[in-house]
């Protein structure tokens, strides 16, 4: 069998790892796999589902919101070939959609936050509300940090993520930290994926500001933050999706749905854990 | 018939320089009147003026008792002006019937669609006014020559808007590109348009001309009005002493040593890919001239010395070695060239004097100002250059001024042999002679000179000998003495089959 | 005859692209379905191009027209959230283009910034105004009405001329249209004309009375409903805005113009030659991914495909 | 002296922005803890924004300089995960820079096509590369070496010169060489004279004896080494290495060399000039950020600054 797995986000490294857990199994069931990037372009996602529909291939992941790739989903449905959904969305035209549960991640780390600081204090924010999956987290840590009298948020700062997040929220958060001079001026930073955190980090180590128990809790977990976690620095917590179970669970979904079995969940969701200097070694 | 056009209080400044003051001009209806200057006297800035495509400071015109506004080409065109700006400016995207109706009402149908056939129609018309023939309309103008572009401009002048009929023609150096031939077609239209009825503003640095077709003159000094006269009133002598304030030897600077007996640069039976039969030596001190018809390939003889052209058959030599196969290898050997192209080939307009000036002639790793500006201050009084100073921008001097950096440029490096390509294209009678005395300085020195020109008593009173093209072909090489500019043309013209006969 | 080959060239490259997939993919490739597909899928790349196409013959560019479609469909898409009818969120979002095009028109033609650092910085400041009016979120879903995103789904069948189940885009149309209308602008109007006088020579055309600045700056305007129409056809077709969405059609746009102009004559753009060029991407884009070429190598053959056209021409071109 | 007060316009809007957020910001903008980080963050753009001046001066562009420093930063991380020494990883990085910048040269100077669209090709081949080698992956952690990283966190310290605890660092000190290097090159030797040269016209350069082929692609090389220190400066700051992360580097830094040729007297590139246009970029953004000024209104600000800064400039030009 062929399947094609089409998504505009393989840079960004969850992705890439669940992208790749998926590959290995489906080597081992031996499948033929194409992995198309679009590089951003959402267009060009439903351009190349209905080229994978041209080649008649027999089943199709997809990593974006079905709502934005309808066009490309009916051709597939029209043409009875099963799509996927891996970190994808709810909708009807999608067998089912295997994902970490992005609400409760969010609520997971802004409490971790509150309760860290004790329920008072400064917070500066980084979000990316132009993309949904992450745009949810924002809205679910603003509702939380609101529910705290004393929790002030400082800043809500959208970097530039252009160049991966890093070197931009790093320069963003001198300034803040320029703003704010005095020690103890702010409690901890919220980052809704782990490239702002590791800048922030970046930022106050840079600083020389350390010592102010300031707390960086990221999300996702990647390599690099469990590194930054596990050194027991201000970075103390991330969350961690479960990639590789993402990857291996689509493609038993893949399976199912080209063997034609009913699936009846439009969602699957794959456990997430809280990673802390406890658990961070990878 | 019309009524005169008067201009008056015509005063342009650019900053704190003032460049027309207070200038009047009366043009009759019937009458070619020559406005003459040195380069940078105001002349073109004069025209850019009544054209409507440079704001006055001041500026009155009156037809009898109205007062036209002329506040944009647009306005210029409605009061009948058609005007031929001085630098070439034809588009080569476009057909060269587009080119000739460019900036008019282009025939429509259906109120929408361009009328390629009555565009073309009108095209052919404009261009059979001026006697020729030989131009398809509907090919891309990019593939003209010199000559040719010139010849599309002056019929976009001419050509007719239906009910609209034109009372001035203003041509600023409109000879400056022609060769002979083409010349005299100009002056025939000019001789029909005066007897239409039109007034006619003429500019140009060929004192010959000016004497022949005129009627009036005015004379300009430094954006000043100095003289406005009857040509039969006046004389050639009168119209320099009023451009130049001063007593000019128009006389041809003659030779002061003998020909030197070192071979400069020799061709035998050269071919390159537009050119084919050149023969010739050019001796230490000699000036030969390059001469024929536009397309002829004048160019490429030049370029063969330069390194930008390779010869595709034959064996040429420069000082006793090969040819350089580069323009940088043929600086490097004491070559050095003006090109004929001043705008396109030559200069940085955005540059200062200085770096135009010694662009060939930069040696070493870390360049210097001190020195450069020194010696870019004795060039310039060298040749004479009216400049604000080292770093002014080659933009903002007249076109005379700009030919004259080129000059500074070719005599920095002390050639041993000059390659000019219309040397004196633009430049006014005073510094043409001035540069004249500065080839024959350069000659007298031992350094050879090629001379490529279409100023027929430039190339009789400067060169010791003439090498004549035709049509590609090396025909003969003559010797000037005793020739009149009109044999020369005939020489020129002579078609190729009948020499190939005899 | 050399000439005519060299402007043939491009031409012949994608003549050979088409036999190259042809030939790979005997049972995909050249059917109705994947061509028509292909079609739609240009279809907005095409009107971005179209559009350029038409400042690019005065020589200048235009490196805002992704923010403008960016804009426009979030105009669109925040209107659609208020709940005002298609037609005036289209309006709306046609007219945000034009101003757009004026904005850049005016700081190009009236106060003479170069058009590369005009668009630039515009190309900034529309991105962040639809970053700004959007919130930075992506508006889709029951925001989104039916009717406008079913434009993009819709089409005229053509069972009646012999392709039956086959139907031919909306999406597609319109580019033709567009198409149409930038050629016969261009080719065979005194205004089109005029905007290839400014390209070859602004001095000449100014002094021969061409209103220069008048003409520029309505260029930048069409510019702007151009990239506004390609915008809304995005946002029909991913059925969502979001203030991103235009960014990579900029660069595209103007490759497929580069790619056409190696056609002219004296290299200038034309409709014909835009379109020829936005074929080739589109094809190769299709063709590959059908191949299963991996995306980065497929960018990089991308890349290198332009390159070799644009190198061929102009090889031909100085010899 | 109104040409004097222009070229002086886009200095005095940086003097006035500096004193702008030092009122707004009085406790924390003018201090020299926060002058060092401005300096240290726009050290890379600022190296890709002198080199780039290098291209410039003779008119051309270089689009693919973003993707030259995501590829030099991959290269030396794919070689530090090989475990290969520092010193080799930098001097391939370099290497691959300059062979990126070789081949902009070939195709712009040898096979004569334009700079926008060679560049604009070899920017899709070089990103596409760049993603293929490193399989799309962000390099980082236990892969890059100590002291790769350390490079970018250490500094000269200042403590001698009374700022106790303030320390230079290494990134602003490279971009000061940079700068020296560059300035020294363009303005005071005759190959920088050659280059200017050859933007003022390039065909009459030729014939007065400039080797222009050599030149412009010595100078395209040069801009290639240029964005390969950028990248590698970028990968030692964030510790890692990401097939897009120069991408953003481009525009800025094309945006940084026109504000500064605001101020040449016919608008020609000076590397001088173009520090001013870093340092506007930079400030601004820092500032802004400090003053809480959100994002996308940011964003809008910038844009609206560069373009200010030009008009007014050129609306005084052609007075
Ligand atoms: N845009 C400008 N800015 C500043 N000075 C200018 C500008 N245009 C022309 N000038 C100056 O005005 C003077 C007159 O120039 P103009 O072109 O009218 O001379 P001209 O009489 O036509 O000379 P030529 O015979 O060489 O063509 C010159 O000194 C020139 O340097
Ligand atoms: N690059 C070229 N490709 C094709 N034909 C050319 C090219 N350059 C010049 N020609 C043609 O070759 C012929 C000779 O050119 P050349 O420049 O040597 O002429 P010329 O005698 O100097 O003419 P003019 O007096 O018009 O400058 C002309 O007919 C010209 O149109
Ligand atoms: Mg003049
Ligand atoms: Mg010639």
């Amino acid at each position: 069998e062929t399947v094609a797995v089409i998504t505009p986000f393989l840079a960004q490294p969850g992705t890439q790892a669940y992208v790749q857990a998926f590959q290995e199994d489906a080597a081992t069931r031996g499948w033929e796999v194409n992995v198309i990037d679009t590089a951003g372009d959402m267009a060009a996602v439903i351009s190349r589902i209905e080229d994978a529909v041209t080649q008649k291939v027999d089943a199709i992941v997809v990593n974006v919101d079905p709502a934005q790739v309808q066009a490309g989903l009916q051709t597939a449905a029209d043409a009875g070939i099963p799509v996927i959904g891996m970190d994808a969305g709810a909708d009807p035209l999608i067998v089912t959609n295997i994902t970490s549960n992005g609400y409760a991640m969010a609520a997971e780390t802004s409490v971790y936050v509150a309760n860290r600081i004790e329920g008072k204090g400064k917070v500066v924010m980084f979000v990316f509300d132009a993309f949904p999956p992450v745009q949810i987290r924002g809205v679910v840590a603003d509702a939380i940090f609101a529910n705290f009298p004393d929790i002030e948020v400082l800043d809500r700062i959208t970097p530039d993520v252009q160049d991966g997040g890093i070197a931009d929220s790093r320069a963003k958060m001198e300034a803040v930290l320029a703003a704010n001079p005095e020690p103890g001026s702010i409690a901890a930073v919220w980052a809704a994926w782990d490239q702002p955190a590791l800048g922030a980090l970046q930022a106050i180590e840079a600083a020389g500001r350390t010592g102010e128990g300031i707390v960086i809790v990221g999300m996702d977990a990647n390599p690099q933050a469990r590194d930054a976690i596990a050194q027991g620095g201000n970075f103390e917590a991330s969350m961690a999706q479960d990639f590789v179970g993402i990857g291996k669970a689509a493609a038993e979904a893949t399976a199912r749905a080209m063997a034609k079995e009913e699936i009846k969940s439009k969602v699957t969701y794959v456990p997430t854990v809280l990673v802390t200097k406890a658990n961070a070694a990878p | 018939m019309a009524e005169p056009l008067e201009f008056s209080a015509m005063t342009k400044r650019y900053g704190a320089a003032t460049v027309l003051s207070d200038v009047s001009l009366r043009l009759s209806p019937g009458r070619v009147h020559a406005l003459m200057g040195e380069n940078g006297a105001g002349k073109s800035t004069l025209i850019k003026l009544l054209a409507g495509v440079v704001p006055a400071d001041s500026m009155l015109v009156r037809q009898g008792a109205r007062t036209l506004p002329l506040r944009s080409a647009a306005d210029a065109h409605a009061a009948g002006f058609r005007v031929i700006h001085q630098e070439l400016n034809i588009v080569p995207q476009l057909s060269v019937a587009e080119n000739i109706l460019l900036g008019q009402p282009i025939p429509q149908r259906f109120g929408l669609l361009v009328h390629w056939a009555e565009l073309a129609r009108r095209a052919r018309a404009a261009l059979a006014e001026l006697g020729v023939s030989h131009m398809d309309v509907r090919r891309q103008a990019g593939g003209l020559g010199t000559g040719d572009r010139m010849l599309v401009k002056i019929a976009a002048a001419l050509v007719q808007d239906a009910g609209q009929t034109a009372c001035l023609y203003v041509l600023d150096e409109p000879t400056a590109a022609l060769n002979g031939a083409e010349a005299e077609k100009l002056f025939a239209v000019i001789g029909r348009l005066k007897q239409q009825g039109a007034a006619i503003l003429y500019v140009s640095h060929r004192m010959a001309e000016v004497m022949d077709i005129c009627d009036d003159v005015t004379v300009l000094r430094n954006g000043r009005h100095i003289l406005t006269t009857e040509i039969a009133q006046t004389s050639r002598d009168q119209i320099i002493h009023a451009m130049t304030g001063r007593d000019v030897a128009d006389a041809y600077p003659p030779r002061r040593t003998p020909l030197g007996d070192a071979v400069v640069c020799a061709a035998e039976g050269v071919s390159t890919a537009r050119l084919t039969g050149l023969t010739f030596t050019l001796r230490q001190g000699e000036i030969l001239g390059v001469a024929g018809l536009a397309g002829a390939g004048q160019g490429d003889v030049l370029s063969l010395f330069l390194g930008s052209v390779r010869p595709t058959a034959g064996k040429a030599v420069l000082s006793g070695g090969v040819l350089p196969t580069s323009p940088a290898q043929a600086w490097a050997r004491g070559v050095a060239h003006v090109p004929q192209e001043r705008r396109s080939e030559g200069l940085m307009m955005r540059m200062g004097v200085r770096a135009n000036a010694l662009l060939p002639h930069l040696t070493g790793v870390i360049a210097r100002k001190g020195p450069e500006r020194r010696r870019v201050a004795d060039l310039s009084a060298a040749v004479n250059l009216k400049a604000a100073g080292p770093e002014q921008s080659l933009w903002q001097l007249s076109g005379g001024n700009q030919q004259k950096v080129m000059f500074a440029r070719a005599m920095a490096g002390q050639p041993k042999l000059l390659l000019l390509g219309e040397p004196t294209r633009g430049i006014d009678v005073g510094a043409r002679f001035e540069i004249y005395k500065l080839i024959r300085a350069l000659a007298d020195g031992g350094c050879g000179v090629l001379l490529s020109s279409t100023d027929l008593p430039e190339l009789l009173g400067l060169c010791d000998r003439i090498l004549v093209l035709q049509a590609g072909r090396q025909a003969t090489i003559l010797s000037p003495d005793g020739m009149a500019p009109a044999d020369l043309l005939g020489a020129l013209q002579a078609a190729p089959l009948a020499l190939e006969t005899t | 005859m050399i000439s005519q080959l060299r402007q043939a060239g491009t031409l012949i490259g994608l003549v050979l692209i088409v036999v190259f997939f042809t030939v790979q993919l005997p049972e995909t490739f050249l059917t109705a379905r994947n061509l028509i597909n292909v079609s739609q899928q240009i279809s907005m790349l095409a009107v971005v191009a179209f559009a350029m196409t038409v400042v690019m013959v005065m020589t200048d560019f235009d490196l805002s027209v992704g923010s403008m479609a960016s804009l426009a469909g979030i105009v669109a898409a925040v209107l659609f959230t208020a709940d005002q009818p298609v037609w005036l969120a289209v309006v709306a979002a046609l007219a945000v283009g034009v101003l757009g095009g004026v904005v850049n028109g005016v700081l190009v033609a009236v106060l003479g910034i170069l058009p590369f650092v005009a668009t630039l910085g515009t190309l900034t400041i529309y991105s962040g105004a639809a970053f700004w009016i959007s919130d930075g979120k992506t508006i889709f879903g029951r925001d989104i009405p039916k009717g406008f995103s079913e434009f993009a789904r819709g089409g005229v069948s053509l069972d009646a001329v012999g392709f039956a189940g086959v139907s031919l885009p909306y999406m597609t149309i319109l580019a033709l249209v567009v198409l149409a209308v930038v050629w016969v602008t261009l080719e065979h109007t005194t205004y089109g004309r005029r905007l290839y006088a400014i390209g070859g020579n602004a001095e000449a055309a100014r002094l021969a009375g061409v209103r220069v600045r008048w003409l520029r700056l309505s260029a930048f305007a069409i510019t702007g409903l151009g990239a506004a129409v390609a915008g809304l056809m995005y946002a029909s077709r991913v059925a969502s805005a979001n203030p991103t969405q235009g960014a990579g059609l900029m660069l595209d746009a103007i490759a497929a113009v580069f790619l056409g102009m190696t056609m002219g004559k004296e290299g200038e753009p034309r409709a014909l030659a835009t379109l020829v060029g936005v074929l080739i991407l589109g094809i190769l884009d299709n063709g590959l991914t059908q191949m299963k070429v991996d995306s980065y190598v497929r960018e990089m053959l991308v890349g290198t495909i332009v390159i070799a056209a644009v190198a061929t021409s102009s090889i031909g071109r100085r010899a």
